[in-house]
Protein backbone atom coordinates (compact mmCIF):
# COMPACT_ATOMS: atom_id res chain seq x y z
CA UNK A 1 0.00 0.00 0.00
CA UNK A 2 1.25 3.36 -0.89
CA UNK A 3 -0.32 6.70 0.45
CA UNK A 4 1.25 9.94 -0.83
CA UNK A 5 0.20 13.31 -0.99
CA UNK A 6 0.84 16.77 -2.89
CA UNK A 7 -0.07 20.46 -2.17
CA UNK A 8 -1.78 22.75 -4.85
CA UNK A 9 -2.35 26.18 -5.47
CA UNK A 10 -5.29 27.32 -6.64
CA UNK A 11 -3.66 28.16 -10.17
CA UNK A 12 -4.46 25.91 -13.27
CA UNK A 13 -0.78 26.10 -13.88
CA UNK A 14 -0.82 23.61 -10.99
CA UNK A 15 -1.98 20.88 -13.30
CA UNK A 16 1.11 20.37 -14.94
CA UNK A 17 2.81 19.19 -11.44
CA UNK A 18 -0.39 17.32 -10.38
CA UNK A 19 -0.30 15.46 -13.62
CA UNK A 20 4.29 14.89 -12.88
CA UNK A 21 3.11 13.66 -9.65
CA UNK A 22 0.47 10.97 -10.29
CA UNK A 23 2.26 10.00 -13.48
CA UNK A 24 5.44 9.14 -10.99
CA UNK A 25 2.92 7.48 -8.81
CA UNK A 26 1.57 5.16 -11.47
CA UNK A 27 4.76 4.35 -12.95
CA UNK A 28 5.97 3.25 -9.43
CA UNK A 29 3.08 1.36 -9.07
CA UNK A 30 2.65 -0.76 -12.47
CA UNK A 31 -0.81 1.37 -12.87
CA UNK A 32 -2.42 0.35 -16.89
CA UNK A 33 -2.60 2.87 -19.02
CA UNK A 34 -6.39 2.72 -18.89
CA UNK A 35 -6.67 3.41 -15.17
CA UNK A 36 -3.97 5.97 -15.57
CA UNK A 37 -6.58 7.82 -18.04
CA UNK A 38 -9.47 7.60 -15.58
CA UNK A 39 -7.16 8.73 -13.04
CA UNK A 40 -6.46 11.56 -14.51
CA UNK A 41 -9.73 12.32 -15.74
CA UNK A 42 -11.48 12.57 -12.11
CA UNK A 43 -8.22 14.73 -11.34
CA UNK A 44 -8.39 16.79 -13.93
CA UNK A 45 -12.31 17.37 -13.74
CA UNK A 46 -12.02 17.82 -10.09
CA UNK A 47 -9.03 19.88 -9.36
CA UNK A 48 -10.71 22.39 -12.20
CA UNK A 49 -13.60 22.89 -10.42
CA UNK A 50 -11.67 24.17 -7.46
CA UNK A 51 -9.55 26.58 -9.95
CA UNK A 52 -12.72 27.48 -10.94
CA UNK A 53 -15.81 27.56 -8.31
CA UNK A 54 -13.99 27.59 -5.21
CA UNK A 55 -11.96 30.25 -4.39
CA UNK A 56 -12.20 34.15 -5.27
CA UNK A 57 -9.61 34.46 -7.73
CA UNK A 58 -7.18 37.28 -5.99
CA UNK A 59 -6.42 34.98 -2.98
CA UNK A 60 -3.82 32.11 -2.80
CA UNK A 61 -4.85 29.33 -1.26
CA UNK A 62 -3.07 25.72 -1.30
CA UNK A 63 -5.62 22.32 -1.54
CA UNK A 64 -4.27 19.01 -1.23
CA UNK A 65 -4.60 15.75 -2.69
CA UNK A 66 -4.19 12.39 -2.14
CA UNK A 67 -3.83 8.95 -3.81
CA UNK A 68 -3.96 6.06 -1.56
CA UNK A 69 -3.12 3.22 -3.73
CA UNK A 70 -4.14 -0.76 -2.10
CA UNK A 71 -4.37 -4.30 -4.27
CA UNK A 72 -7.26 -3.46 -5.19
CA UNK A 73 -8.34 0.58 -5.38
CA UNK A 74 -7.30 3.82 -6.21
CA UNK A 75 -8.73 6.08 -3.84
CA UNK A 76 -8.12 9.62 -4.18
CA UNK A 77 -8.91 12.58 -2.03
CA UNK A 78 -8.79 16.40 -2.44
CA UNK A 79 -9.31 18.81 0.85
CA UNK A 80 -9.83 22.44 -0.14
CA UNK A 81 -11.15 24.73 2.01
CA UNK A 82 -13.50 26.71 -0.67
CA UNK A 83 -16.84 27.81 -0.75
CA UNK A 84 -18.78 24.35 0.74
CA UNK A 85 -19.99 22.31 -2.49
CA UNK A 86 -21.09 18.88 -2.31
CA UNK A 87 -20.95 17.82 -5.90
CA UNK A 88 -23.23 14.70 -5.05
CA UNK A 89 -26.32 17.04 -4.46
CA UNK A 90 -25.63 18.34 -8.24
CA UNK A 91 -28.26 17.39 -10.69
CA UNK A 92 -27.42 15.00 -13.40
CA UNK A 93 -27.17 16.65 -16.54
CA UNK A 94 -30.32 16.29 -19.12
CA UNK A 95 -29.03 14.56 -22.39
CA UNK A 96 -29.96 17.03 -25.78
CA UNK A 97 -31.04 15.96 -28.61
CA UNK A 98 -29.43 17.72 -30.95
CA UNK A 99 -25.94 19.94 -31.34
CA UNK A 100 -28.61 23.15 -31.47
CA UNK A 101 -29.87 22.50 -27.94
CA UNK A 102 -26.77 21.23 -26.64
CA UNK A 103 -25.53 22.61 -23.39
CA UNK A 104 -21.64 23.97 -22.99
CA UNK A 105 -20.27 22.38 -19.84
CA UNK A 106 -21.52 21.04 -17.09
CA UNK A 107 -19.83 17.22 -17.46
CA UNK A 108 -17.39 17.22 -15.31
CA UNK A 109 -18.92 15.63 -12.25
CA UNK A 110 -21.19 13.08 -14.31
CA UNK A 111 -17.68 11.85 -15.81
CA UNK A 112 -16.19 11.73 -12.00
CA UNK A 113 -19.65 9.24 -10.62
CA UNK A 114 -19.17 7.40 -14.18
CA UNK A 115 -15.74 6.42 -13.54
CA UNK A 116 -15.38 5.81 -10.25
CA UNK A 117 -16.97 3.32 -8.03
CA UNK A 118 -17.68 5.14 -5.51
CA UNK A 119 -17.41 8.79 -4.58
CA UNK A 120 -18.37 10.30 -1.09
CA UNK A 121 -18.20 13.85 -0.12
CA UNK A 122 -18.09 15.61 3.51
CA UNK A 123 -17.09 18.88 5.02
CA UNK A 124 -15.30 19.01 7.64
CA UNK A 125 -13.43 22.15 9.83
CA UNK A 126 -14.01 24.02 7.09
CA UNK A 127 -12.87 21.80 4.31
CA UNK A 128 -14.27 20.40 1.46
CA UNK A 129 -13.65 16.34 1.07
CA UNK A 130 -13.92 15.05 -2.16
CA UNK A 131 -13.27 10.66 -2.31
CA UNK A 132 -13.03 9.34 -5.50
CA UNK A 133 -12.13 5.56 -5.73
CA UNK A 134 -11.39 3.20 -8.67
CA UNK A 135 -10.62 0.23 -9.44
CA UNK A 136 -6.99 -0.70 -9.83
CA UNK B 1 -1.03 19.61 -28.18
CA UNK B 2 -0.79 19.74 -32.00
CA UNK B 3 -2.93 20.73 -34.55
CA UNK B 4 -3.45 20.27 -38.29
CA UNK B 5 -5.50 21.03 -41.36
CA UNK B 6 -6.01 20.12 -45.12
CA UNK B 7 -8.62 20.03 -47.35
CA UNK B 8 -10.09 17.47 -48.93
CA UNK B 9 -12.15 17.10 -52.23
CA UNK B 10 -11.81 20.48 -52.53
CA UNK B 11 -14.76 21.24 -50.02
CA UNK B 12 -14.23 19.47 -46.57
CA UNK B 13 -11.57 20.95 -44.39
CA UNK B 14 -9.62 18.08 -42.26
CA UNK B 15 -8.29 18.97 -38.77
CA UNK B 16 -6.06 16.48 -37.31
CA UNK B 17 -5.61 16.98 -33.34
CA UNK B 18 -2.57 14.90 -31.80
CA UNK B 19 -1.67 14.77 -27.93
CA UNK B 20 -3.98 15.33 -25.05
CA UNK B 21 -7.21 17.08 -25.10
CA UNK B 22 -6.93 18.16 -21.30
CA UNK B 23 -6.50 21.84 -19.57
CA UNK B 24 -3.75 22.88 -21.44
CA UNK B 25 -3.83 21.03 -24.96
CA UNK B 26 -7.26 22.62 -25.14
CA UNK B 27 -5.58 26.49 -24.76
CA UNK B 28 -3.15 25.14 -27.58
CA UNK B 29 -5.79 24.39 -30.20
CA UNK B 30 -8.65 26.40 -29.18
CA UNK B 31 -8.41 29.53 -31.37
CA UNK B 32 -6.64 27.56 -34.28
CA UNK B 33 -9.63 24.70 -34.12
CA UNK B 34 -12.57 27.71 -33.91
CA UNK B 35 -10.53 29.78 -37.02
CA UNK B 36 -10.81 26.95 -39.37
CA UNK B 37 -13.96 24.76 -38.02
CA UNK B 38 -16.12 27.51 -37.25
CA UNK B 39 -16.14 30.66 -39.43
CA UNK B 40 -17.58 29.40 -42.62
CA UNK B 41 -20.20 27.08 -43.59
CA UNK B 42 -18.56 23.54 -44.36
CA UNK B 43 -18.29 19.75 -43.63
CA UNK B 44 -15.53 19.61 -41.16
CA UNK B 45 -13.65 16.59 -40.00
CA UNK B 46 -11.92 16.37 -36.75
CA UNK B 47 -9.43 13.13 -37.01
CA UNK B 48 -9.16 12.12 -33.28
CA UNK B 49 -6.34 9.39 -34.35
CA UNK B 50 -3.54 11.17 -32.31
CA UNK B 51 -5.75 12.21 -29.49
CA UNK B 52 -4.72 9.92 -26.47
CA UNK B 53 -6.76 11.92 -23.51
CA UNK B 54 -9.56 14.00 -23.59
CA UNK B 55 -11.20 15.98 -20.28
CA UNK B 56 -14.53 17.85 -20.00
CA UNK B 57 -12.39 20.73 -21.61
CA UNK B 58 -12.22 19.61 -24.31
CA UNK B 59 -15.33 18.46 -25.59
CA UNK B 60 -16.60 21.81 -24.63
CA UNK B 61 -14.22 23.15 -27.71
CA UNK B 62 -15.85 20.31 -29.87
CA UNK B 63 -19.49 21.11 -28.99
CA UNK B 64 -19.08 24.43 -29.24
CA UNK B 65 -17.42 24.40 -32.68
CA UNK B 66 -19.80 22.11 -33.87
CA UNK B 67 -22.74 24.35 -32.39
CA UNK B 68 -20.99 27.48 -34.34
CA UNK B 69 -20.88 24.80 -37.98
CA UNK B 70 -24.35 23.47 -37.43
CA UNK B 71 -25.82 27.13 -37.21
CA UNK B 72 -23.68 28.15 -40.38
CA UNK B 73 -25.43 25.02 -42.14
CA UNK B 74 -22.40 22.63 -41.93
CA UNK B 75 -21.64 19.78 -40.03
CA UNK B 76 -18.69 19.19 -37.66
CA UNK B 77 -18.28 15.20 -37.18
CA UNK B 78 -15.48 13.26 -35.72
CA UNK B 79 -13.76 10.20 -36.68
CA UNK B 80 -11.01 7.54 -35.74
CA UNK B 81 -11.50 7.38 -31.86
CA UNK B 82 -9.19 6.25 -29.58
CA UNK B 83 -11.10 3.27 -27.38
CA UNK B 84 -10.89 5.52 -24.04
CA UNK B 85 -11.64 8.75 -25.91
CA UNK B 86 -14.76 7.14 -27.26
CA UNK B 87 -15.92 5.91 -23.72
CA UNK B 88 -15.52 9.38 -22.45
CA UNK B 89 -17.61 10.76 -25.26
CA UNK B 90 -20.33 8.64 -25.26
CA UNK B 91 -20.62 8.52 -21.51
CA UNK B 92 -21.34 12.46 -22.13
CA UNK B 93 -23.44 11.52 -24.70
CA UNK B 94 -21.78 13.70 -26.89
CA UNK B 95 -21.81 10.60 -29.25
CA UNK B 96 -25.51 11.74 -29.78
CA UNK B 97 -24.92 15.45 -30.72
CA UNK B 98 -22.10 14.75 -32.46
CA UNK B 99 -22.16 12.24 -35.22
CA UNK B 100 -18.77 10.06 -34.98
CA UNK B 101 -17.11 7.60 -37.64
CA UNK B 102 -15.20 4.77 -37.34
CA UNK B 103 -12.91 6.29 -40.64
CA UNK B 104 -12.43 8.99 -41.71
CA UNK B 105 -12.98 8.01 -45.51
CA UNK B 106 -16.30 7.27 -44.80
CA UNK B 107 -16.70 10.40 -43.00
CA UNK B 108 -15.92 12.68 -45.83
CA UNK B 109 -18.11 10.04 -48.32
CA UNK B 110 -21.23 10.84 -46.03
CA UNK B 111 -19.99 14.63 -45.76
CA UNK B 112 -20.15 14.80 -49.64
CA UNK B 113 -23.74 13.12 -49.98
CA UNK B 114 -25.14 15.91 -47.85
CA UNK B 115 -23.80 18.50 -50.52
CA UNK B 116 -21.15 19.61 -48.42
CA UNK C 1 -10.04 38.55 -12.41
CA UNK C 2 -13.12 38.56 -9.64
CA UNK C 3 -16.36 36.99 -10.43
CA UNK C 4 -19.45 37.41 -7.91
CA UNK C 5 -23.05 36.81 -8.41
CA UNK C 6 -26.62 37.58 -7.02
CA UNK C 7 -29.77 37.39 -7.65
CA UNK C 8 -32.04 39.77 -7.81
CA UNK C 9 -35.56 40.23 -7.43
CA UNK C 10 -35.75 37.13 -7.30
CA UNK C 11 -35.15 36.14 -11.04
CA UNK C 12 -32.42 38.28 -12.43
CA UNK C 13 -28.73 36.99 -12.09
CA UNK C 14 -26.07 39.99 -11.46
CA UNK C 15 -23.09 38.68 -12.28
CA UNK C 16 -20.53 41.49 -11.88
CA UNK C 17 -17.06 41.40 -12.92
CA UNK C 18 -13.76 42.73 -11.78
CA UNK C 19 -10.35 43.60 -13.20
CA UNK C 20 -8.62 43.03 -16.41
CA UNK C 21 -10.39 40.55 -19.32
CA UNK C 22 -7.47 39.93 -20.87
CA UNK C 23 -6.08 36.23 -21.72
CA UNK C 24 -5.42 35.16 -18.18
CA UNK C 25 -8.53 37.29 -16.87
CA UNK C 26 -10.87 35.71 -19.55
CA UNK C 27 -9.42 31.94 -17.68
CA UNK C 28 -10.28 32.61 -14.43
CA UNK C 29 -13.63 33.37 -14.83
CA UNK C 30 -14.66 31.41 -17.85
CA UNK C 31 -16.16 28.65 -16.09
CA UNK C 32 -17.70 30.53 -13.62
CA UNK C 33 -19.43 32.93 -15.78
CA UNK C 34 -20.56 30.02 -17.96
CA UNK C 35 -22.08 28.29 -14.96
CA UNK C 36 -23.58 31.02 -13.89
CA UNK C 37 -25.07 32.54 -17.11
CA UNK C 38 -25.74 30.33 -19.84
CA UNK C 39 -26.85 27.19 -17.86
CA UNK C 40 -30.27 27.69 -17.41
CA UNK C 41 -32.88 30.57 -18.93
CA UNK C 42 -32.93 33.69 -16.78
CA UNK C 43 -32.18 37.32 -17.60
CA UNK C 44 -28.28 38.12 -16.90
CA UNK C 45 -26.99 41.02 -16.41
CA UNK C 46 -23.25 41.86 -16.36
CA UNK C 47 -22.37 44.46 -14.63
CA UNK C 48 -18.81 45.26 -16.31
CA UNK C 49 -17.75 48.30 -14.21
CA UNK C 50 -15.31 47.17 -12.41
CA UNK C 51 -14.08 45.73 -15.55
CA UNK C 52 -10.79 47.94 -16.30
CA UNK C 53 -9.73 46.11 -19.74
CA UNK C 54 -10.76 44.26 -21.92
CA UNK C 55 -9.35 42.06 -25.54
CA UNK C 56 -10.99 39.73 -28.05
CA UNK C 57 -10.70 36.77 -26.02
CA UNK C 58 -12.74 38.46 -23.39
CA UNK C 59 -15.61 39.14 -26.17
CA UNK C 60 -15.14 36.25 -27.17
CA UNK C 61 -16.79 34.97 -23.20
CA UNK C 62 -19.23 37.15 -23.87
CA UNK C 63 -20.79 36.56 -26.69
CA UNK C 64 -20.66 32.74 -26.50
CA UNK C 65 -22.60 33.23 -23.49
CA UNK C 66 -25.39 35.94 -24.64
CA UNK C 67 -25.41 33.18 -27.30
CA UNK C 68 -26.14 30.34 -25.12
CA UNK C 69 -28.72 32.30 -22.95
CA UNK C 70 -30.35 33.65 -26.40
CA UNK C 71 -30.78 30.35 -27.01
CA UNK C 72 -32.60 29.48 -24.24
CA UNK C 73 -35.03 32.10 -24.06
CA UNK C 74 -33.25 34.13 -21.73
CA UNK C 75 -31.38 37.27 -22.54
CA UNK C 76 -27.50 38.71 -21.51
CA UNK C 77 -26.64 42.16 -20.96
CA UNK C 78 -24.16 44.42 -19.69
CA UNK C 79 -24.36 47.38 -18.37
CA UNK C 80 -21.61 50.32 -16.84
CA UNK C 81 -19.42 50.19 -18.89
CA UNK C 82 -16.17 51.91 -18.57
CA UNK C 83 -15.60 54.37 -21.44
CA UNK C 84 -12.95 52.81 -22.86
CA UNK C 85 -14.06 48.92 -22.34
CA UNK C 86 -17.02 50.72 -24.38
CA UNK C 87 -15.50 51.92 -27.01
CA UNK C 88 -13.81 48.52 -27.93
CA UNK C 89 -17.30 47.06 -27.85
CA UNK C 90 -18.62 49.46 -30.00
CA UNK C 91 -15.60 49.18 -32.84
CA UNK C 92 -16.05 45.82 -32.70
CA UNK C 93 -20.02 45.66 -33.27
CA UNK C 94 -20.84 43.63 -30.26
CA UNK C 95 -23.13 46.46 -29.13
CA UNK C 96 -25.73 46.26 -31.85
CA UNK C 97 -25.75 41.92 -30.80
CA UNK C 98 -25.78 42.50 -27.15
CA UNK C 99 -27.40 45.22 -25.63
CA UNK C 100 -25.36 47.75 -23.04
CA UNK C 101 -27.02 49.95 -20.46
CA UNK C 102 -25.78 53.07 -18.64
CA UNK C 103 -26.82 51.80 -15.62
CA UNK C 104 -27.90 48.41 -13.76
CA UNK C 105 -31.23 49.59 -12.76
CA UNK C 106 -32.75 50.20 -16.15
CA UNK C 107 -31.16 47.05 -17.26
CA UNK C 108 -33.09 44.86 -14.29
CA UNK C 109 -36.80 46.91 -15.30
CA UNK C 110 -35.86 46.13 -18.80
CA UNK C 111 -35.44 42.53 -18.50
CA UNK C 112 -38.28 42.34 -15.98
CA UNK C 113 -40.49 44.56 -18.60
CA UNK C 114 -39.89 41.43 -21.04
CA UNK C 115 -41.00 38.61 -18.39
CA UNK C 116 -37.72 37.27 -17.58
CA UNK D 1 13.10 59.03 -27.80
CA UNK D 2 13.24 55.37 -26.25
CA UNK D 3 13.27 52.29 -28.08
CA UNK D 4 13.43 48.93 -26.51
CA UNK D 5 13.00 45.47 -27.10
CA UNK D 6 11.87 41.79 -25.52
CA UNK D 7 12.74 38.53 -26.37
CA UNK D 8 9.31 35.89 -25.70
CA UNK D 9 8.34 32.36 -26.37
CA UNK D 10 5.90 31.24 -28.11
CA UNK D 11 3.27 30.58 -24.47
CA UNK D 12 0.35 32.37 -23.69
CA UNK D 13 2.05 32.24 -19.88
CA UNK D 14 4.37 34.84 -21.59
CA UNK D 15 2.01 37.67 -21.68
CA UNK D 16 2.61 38.00 -18.24
CA UNK D 17 6.22 39.25 -18.92
CA UNK D 18 4.92 40.88 -21.68
CA UNK D 19 2.56 43.28 -19.89
CA UNK D 20 5.14 44.00 -17.26
CA UNK D 21 7.25 45.33 -19.86
CA UNK D 22 5.29 47.57 -21.55
CA UNK D 23 3.83 48.77 -18.37
CA UNK D 24 6.97 49.88 -17.15
CA UNK D 25 7.81 51.37 -20.12
CA UNK D 26 4.85 53.54 -20.26
CA UNK D 27 5.90 54.14 -16.48
CA UNK D 28 9.14 55.49 -17.46
CA UNK D 29 7.49 57.76 -20.59
CA UNK D 30 4.59 58.92 -19.07
CA UNK D 31 2.07 57.65 -21.14
CA UNK D 32 -1.53 58.41 -20.91
CA UNK D 33 -3.74 56.00 -19.41
CA UNK D 34 -5.89 55.92 -22.63
CA UNK D 35 -2.92 54.91 -24.76
CA UNK D 36 -1.57 52.51 -22.31
CA UNK D 37 -4.93 50.25 -22.94
CA UNK D 38 -4.43 50.62 -26.46
CA UNK D 39 -0.69 49.53 -26.73
CA UNK D 40 -1.79 46.33 -24.33
CA UNK D 41 -4.89 45.84 -26.63
CA UNK D 42 -3.03 46.05 -29.83
CA UNK D 43 -0.17 43.64 -28.60
CA UNK D 44 -2.38 41.03 -26.84
CA UNK D 45 -4.31 40.73 -30.30
CA UNK D 46 -1.44 40.26 -32.32
CA UNK D 47 0.57 38.24 -29.63
CA UNK D 48 -2.43 35.97 -28.88
CA UNK D 49 -2.48 35.25 -32.92
CA UNK D 50 1.43 34.17 -32.81
CA UNK D 51 0.71 32.08 -29.79
CA UNK D 52 -2.59 30.63 -31.67
CA UNK D 53 -1.63 30.35 -35.46
CA UNK D 54 2.15 31.14 -36.07
CA UNK D 55 3.65 27.34 -34.89
CA UNK D 56 3.43 24.14 -34.34
CA UNK D 57 3.10 23.88 -30.38
CA UNK D 58 5.61 21.55 -29.67
CA UNK D 59 8.23 24.01 -31.04
CA UNK D 60 9.87 26.26 -28.90
CA UNK D 61 10.46 29.69 -30.89
CA UNK D 62 11.44 32.49 -29.51
CA UNK D 63 10.20 36.02 -31.27
CA UNK D 64 10.67 39.75 -30.84
CA UNK D 65 8.05 42.62 -29.81
CA UNK D 66 9.97 46.10 -30.36
CA UNK D 67 8.86 49.49 -28.51
CA UNK D 68 9.95 52.70 -30.29
CA UNK D 69 8.52 55.87 -28.65
CA UNK D 70 8.86 59.17 -30.23
CA UNK D 71 7.50 62.32 -29.04
CA UNK D 72 4.38 61.96 -31.03
CA UNK D 73 4.29 58.42 -31.71
CA UNK D 74 4.10 54.50 -30.35
CA UNK D 75 5.30 52.58 -32.84
CA UNK D 76 5.56 48.62 -32.07
CA UNK D 77 7.24 45.73 -34.16
CA UNK D 78 6.64 42.23 -33.77
CA UNK D 79 8.80 39.91 -35.56
CA UNK D 80 8.65 36.06 -35.53
CA UNK D 81 9.56 33.60 -37.77
CA UNK D 82 6.82 31.53 -38.03
CA UNK D 83 4.62 30.37 -41.26
CA UNK D 84 3.90 33.54 -43.33
CA UNK D 85 0.94 35.39 -42.51
CA UNK D 86 -0.23 39.17 -43.84
CA UNK D 87 -3.17 40.47 -41.47
CA UNK D 88 -3.70 43.28 -43.76
CA UNK D 89 -5.17 40.73 -46.61
CA UNK D 90 -7.44 39.27 -44.09
CA UNK D 91 -11.10 40.28 -44.96
CA UNK D 92 -13.12 42.30 -42.43
CA UNK D 93 -15.42 40.76 -40.07
CA UNK D 94 -19.00 40.97 -41.06
CA UNK D 95 -21.10 42.89 -38.80
CA UNK D 96 -24.03 40.22 -37.35
CA UNK D 97 -27.42 41.62 -37.00
CA UNK D 98 -28.25 39.32 -33.95
CA UNK D 99 -26.68 37.27 -31.76
CA UNK D 100 -27.95 34.37 -33.17
CA UNK D 101 -26.26 35.18 -35.94
CA UNK D 102 -22.79 36.36 -34.34
CA UNK D 103 -19.25 34.73 -35.67
CA UNK D 104 -17.24 34.01 -32.20
CA UNK D 105 -13.51 35.89 -32.59
CA UNK D 106 -12.23 37.03 -35.49
CA UNK D 107 -12.07 40.25 -33.81
CA UNK D 108 -8.20 41.12 -32.81
CA UNK D 109 -6.98 42.49 -36.62
CA UNK D 110 -10.10 44.55 -36.76
CA UNK D 111 -9.31 46.33 -33.15
CA UNK D 112 -5.54 46.37 -34.39
CA UNK D 113 -6.66 48.29 -37.74
CA UNK D 114 -8.74 50.45 -35.60
CA UNK D 115 -6.83 51.43 -32.97
CA UNK D 116 -4.20 52.49 -34.75
CA UNK D 117 -2.77 55.10 -37.16
CA UNK D 118 -1.28 52.67 -39.14
CA UNK D 119 -0.65 49.22 -39.59
CA UNK D 120 2.46 47.75 -41.86
CA UNK D 121 3.65 44.30 -42.57
CA UNK D 122 6.37 42.87 -44.67
CA UNK D 123 8.14 39.80 -45.28
CA UNK D 124 12.20 39.50 -44.69
CA UNK D 125 14.25 36.97 -44.11
CA UNK D 126 11.36 33.94 -43.08
CA UNK D 127 10.29 36.28 -40.59
CA UNK D 128 6.93 38.20 -40.25
CA UNK D 129 7.10 41.60 -39.52
CA UNK D 130 3.80 43.39 -38.23
CA UNK D 131 4.50 47.76 -37.36
CA UNK D 132 1.50 49.18 -35.42
CA UNK D 133 2.16 53.06 -34.89
CA UNK D 134 0.02 54.59 -32.52
CA UNK D 135 -1.03 58.38 -31.26
CA UNK D 136 1.59 58.47 -28.00
N1 LIG E 1 -15.70 23.12 -6.11
C1 LIG E 1 -16.86 23.72 -6.48
N2 LIG E 1 -17.33 24.77 -5.76
C2 LIG E 1 -18.47 25.39 -6.12
N3 LIG E 1 -19.24 25.03 -7.18
C3 LIG E 1 -18.82 24.01 -7.95
C4 LIG E 1 -17.63 23.29 -7.63
N4 LIG E 1 -17.50 22.31 -8.55
C5 LIG E 1 -18.54 22.41 -9.39
N5 LIG E 1 -19.36 23.42 -9.04
C6 LIG E 1 -20.63 23.80 -9.70
O1 LIG E 1 -21.17 22.64 -10.32
C7 LIG E 1 -21.36 22.85 -11.72
C8 LIG E 1 -21.13 21.57 -12.50
O2 LIG E 1 -19.76 21.20 -12.46
P1 LIG E 1 -19.17 20.20 -13.55
O3 LIG E 1 -20.09 19.03 -13.65
O4 LIG E 1 -17.78 19.92 -13.20
O5 LIG E 1 -19.28 20.96 -14.93
P2 LIG E 1 -18.67 22.39 -15.42
O6 LIG E 1 -17.55 22.75 -14.50
O7 LIG E 1 -18.23 22.12 -16.81
O8 LIG E 1 -19.83 23.36 -15.35
C9 LIG E 1 -20.41 23.96 -12.07
O9 LIG E 1 -20.84 24.66 -13.22
C10 LIG E 1 -20.43 24.82 -10.80
O10 LIG E 1 -21.56 25.68 -10.83
N1 LIG F 1 0.07 35.08 -36.95
C1 LIG F 1 -0.86 34.42 -37.69
N2 LIG F 1 -0.51 33.37 -38.46
C2 LIG F 1 -1.41 32.71 -39.20
N3 LIG F 1 -2.74 33.01 -39.22
C3 LIG F 1 -3.17 34.04 -38.46
C4 LIG F 1 -2.25 34.80 -37.67
N4 LIG F 1 -2.96 35.78 -37.04
C5 LIG F 1 -4.24 35.62 -37.41
N5 LIG F 1 -4.38 34.58 -38.29
C6 LIG F 1 -5.65 34.16 -38.95
O1 LIG F 1 -6.50 35.30 -39.05
C7 LIG F 1 -7.75 35.06 -38.40
C8 LIG F 1 -8.30 36.32 -37.79
O2 LIG F 1 -7.50 36.74 -36.69
P1 LIG F 1 -8.09 37.74 -35.61
O3 LIG F 1 -8.75 38.88 -36.32
O4 LIG F 1 -7.02 38.07 -34.66
O5 LIG F 1 -9.27 36.93 -34.88
P2 LIG F 1 -9.26 35.52 -34.09
O6 LIG F 1 -7.86 35.22 -33.69
O7 LIG F 1 -10.17 35.77 -32.93
O8 LIG F 1 -9.84 34.52 -35.07
C9 LIG F 1 -7.45 33.96 -37.40
O9 LIG F 1 -8.62 33.22 -37.08
C10 LIG F 1 -6.40 33.12 -38.12
O10 LIG F 1 -7.03 32.23 -39.02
Amino acid sequence: MSVEQIELLNKPEELIRLKEWHNKICDDNNISDKTRFFIELVLEEAVTNVFSYAFEKSEDHNFLVKLNLTETDVSITIQDDGIAFNPLQQQEPVQANSIEDAKIGGMGIHLIKNYTKLVDYFRKEGTNNLVMVLER
Amino acid sequence: MEIASETLQDTITKVALTGRLDLQGNQDIEMKLTSLAATQKAGVLIDMSGVEFLASIGMRTLISNAKAQANRGGELVLCNLQPLVKDVLSTSGVDSIIRIFEDCDSAVADLKGKGL
